[in-house]
């Protein structure tokens, strides 16, 4: 087991990791926009830490190179694409999902979440 | 319709995509037969780059660069790449699209004129895939309308 | 009697041709005045328009050489073919692509102080990689747990950034940080989806938007590059 | 090493499954909007891991690149076709 491997090992588990935390978000989260706080930021750090993960085990070439522009254009356009979805919801006037319409949640609860 | 969406952020990001988004096509038409990818592919993501154009600038920026007539030429003049190739072929005495008697008129060997005329076939395709891939992204985004009455598209 | 009508008639025609003289007066310096006015004008109109003209052509010819050789690095990094051929042919797509999309990849940028914008954005990375880690492991514990503590809200954030760069790098760190997405941006104002309380008071203390202030120099910078590039130009048309 | 990649690619793909609740049964478009883009960034990875097993990277990863692209392209020009119609 070489220290490449190793490296390649925990980042491609990191990234499925957040993976599996955005699409357990996809599908748990009450609405529209709380999905998409799960997609649009546990997608990017999940691609880019998985590209990582190969661009180390692939070693030093050309095709390292593709693999980190792949990075830096996901770590670009995710956030972009998120926002352009976001926006067509908000223009089209769907309204977010409230603690008053929803389940009603104790105050307590609420701040540990803000807290993290 | 066709005005300015003025989003900001996909604005941005198409316009330092879009170069580089060609380039990519480009080498996909060129290097059709060392990687997967070829005409036809690279003529979509060309048609894909303008779609992101006329997305993000709106129509009236995207016809300085690729109006409808300008689609249409193209259109015609990568089927007649296309085609003159394996017309050339076939008057050098071969069949059509017969490469390898190119080598005649090119002066260089049967494997090389191969090499050279999918690479000329090649970009007639892409082309011509991309400037009926654009008319019909015109066509749809327009709704049908001629190109010059711009005031009944809403 | 017919003596004194002559003479008030004659004061009256006097009195009458000194009024039109001073009102010709008035008249033609008004329209001297006017002339110069206008030709003034004129010539600042168009030592403007040679100026603009030719830093426009200066700035295209700059554009189209720096997109040429980006393009081709790109090319270079997909192809990984060195024979002569293949660079050839790249060379050429890259020319024909630089000439045809010149004016996308520098458009509104300040050539003059690129190189500090570049390295203060490569020190600001940092900082927003570690947001980013805290807004993963921000997701990944609301989701785990059994009740999910969100407190939904929209909130609107005024910016003082101006260029489009800015706005985008901003509105782009804020959909990646803990708990914030941007929904909207409607004339500099930012339309927020915050997930609760606490991570819209942080937006609001407004420590990222300093921190993207100070990469692109706004707000609180003069540009001395611009103003020494335009003198210069100006100077070389003058004389 | 290369059962690794198989067992990280088999468990993308239930990954993908779970998307596909989303993206079949979300309640209105945009829910499915979303889940199509989550697909897409998910397809991306098991490309590169497929030629990765393969022995096969530099032909994959130009498929990966645009199947990147062309999932960016289509999510935004999904948003604004459903943004200019207004129907949510």
């Amino acid at each position: 087991m070489l220290v490449k491997d190793v490296i390649c090992i925990f980042f491609m588990l990191a990234g499925f990791f957040f993976f599996t935390t955005a699409t357990l978000g996809l599908l748990r989260l009450p609405d529209f926009y709380a999905r998409l706080h799960a997609t649009g930021k546990g997608d990017t750090l999940a691609v880019v830490l998985s590209l990582i993960g190969l661009a180390v085990y692939h070693g030093f070439s050309l095709t390292s190179a593709k693999i980190v522009f792949i990075a830096v254009f996901m770590f670009l356009a995710q956030p972009t694409a998120t926002h352009a979805i976001s926006r067509a919801a908000f223009r089209c006037g769907v309204q977010p999902w409230t603690c008053e319409r929803g389940v009603l949640l104790e105050d307590d609860i609420a701040k540990q979440g803000g807290e993290k | 319709m066709t005005r300015d969406s003025h989003d900001v952020i996909v604005k941005t990001l198409a316009r330092l995509l879009m170069p580089f988004m060609v380039v990519f096509a480009l080498y996909v038409v060129m290097h059709g037969h060392h990687s997967p990818g070829g005409g036809f592919q690279g003529g979509v993501i060309l048609a894909a780059g303008f779609v992101l154009l006329v997305i993000s600038h709106g129509l009236e920026q995207t016809r300085k660069r690729m109006s409808e007539k300008v689609a249409e030429i193209i259109s015609s003049i990568g089927v007649l790449i296309y085609g003159g190739i394996g017309v050339l072929c076939l008057i050098l005495g071969g069949n059509y699209l017969d490469y390898g008697t190119l080598s005649k008129l090119l002066r260089v060997t049967p494997a090389e004129a191969r090499s050279l005329g999918i690479l000329g076939v090649e970009i007639g395709v892409a082309l011509a895939v991309m400037a009926v891939m654009c008319t019909v992204f015109f066509a749809i985004f327009t709704a049908g309308e001629s190109s010059q009455d711009d005031r009944s598209v809403k | 009697m017919e003596v004194t009508l002559l003479v008030e008639a004659t004061e009256n025609a006097f009195r009458i041709l000194g009024k039109a003289r001073e009102h010709a007066i008035g008249v033609l310096d008004t329209a001297v005045q006017l002339t110069a006015e206008e030709t003034r004008f004129f010539e600042e109109k168009r030592g403007q328009l040679l100026f603009t003209g030719a830093q426009r052509r200066k700035t295209r010819f700059q554009n189209f050489v720096g997109t040429t050789f980006i393009l081709f690095a790109f090319w270079i990094l997909l192809s990984g073919k060195f024979d002569a051929f293949h660079l050839t042919l790249g060379a050429m797509c890259c020319v024909l692509v630089a000439y045809l999309f010149h004016d996308l990849l520098f458009a509104n940028v300040r050539v003059g102080d690129m190189r500090i914008v570049v390295a203060r954005f490569i020190a600001y990375i940092p900082w927003l990689i570690q947001q980013i880690v805290l807004s993963n492991f921000h997701v990944a514990f609301l989701v785990l747990r059994r009740k999910m503590p969100i407190d939904p809200q929209i909130i609107e954030y005024k910016t003082k950034l101006e260029t489009d760069i800015s706005t985008v790098a901003l509105a782009n760190s804020i959909t990646l940080t803990p708990g914030t997405i941007t929904m909207d941006i409607k004339d500099g104002v930012f339309y927020v989806h915050a997930l609760d309380q606490k991570v819209a008071e942080d937006l609001n203390a407004g420590e990222m938007e300093d921190r993207v202030a100070h990469i692109f120099m706004e707000a609180d910078h003069l540009y001395v590059q611009d103003v020494l590039d335009a003198a210069r130009i100006y100077g070389s048309l003058r004389v | 090493m290369t059962q690794f990649f198989v067992v990280l690619g088999v468990g993308m793909c239930v990954l993908v499954l779970l998307c596909l609740y989303r993206a079949t049964y979300g309640p209105n478009v945009l829910n499915r909007a979303a889940g199509l883009s989550a697909i897409g960034t998910k397809t991306l990875i098991i490309l590169l891991l497929m030629g990765v097993i393969y022995d096969r990277v530099d032909m994959f990863i130009d498929i990966s690149m645009v199947y990147a692209l062309l999932n960016f392209i289509g999510t935004v020009v999904l948003a604004k076709y459903l943004e200019r119609t207004g129907e949510a």
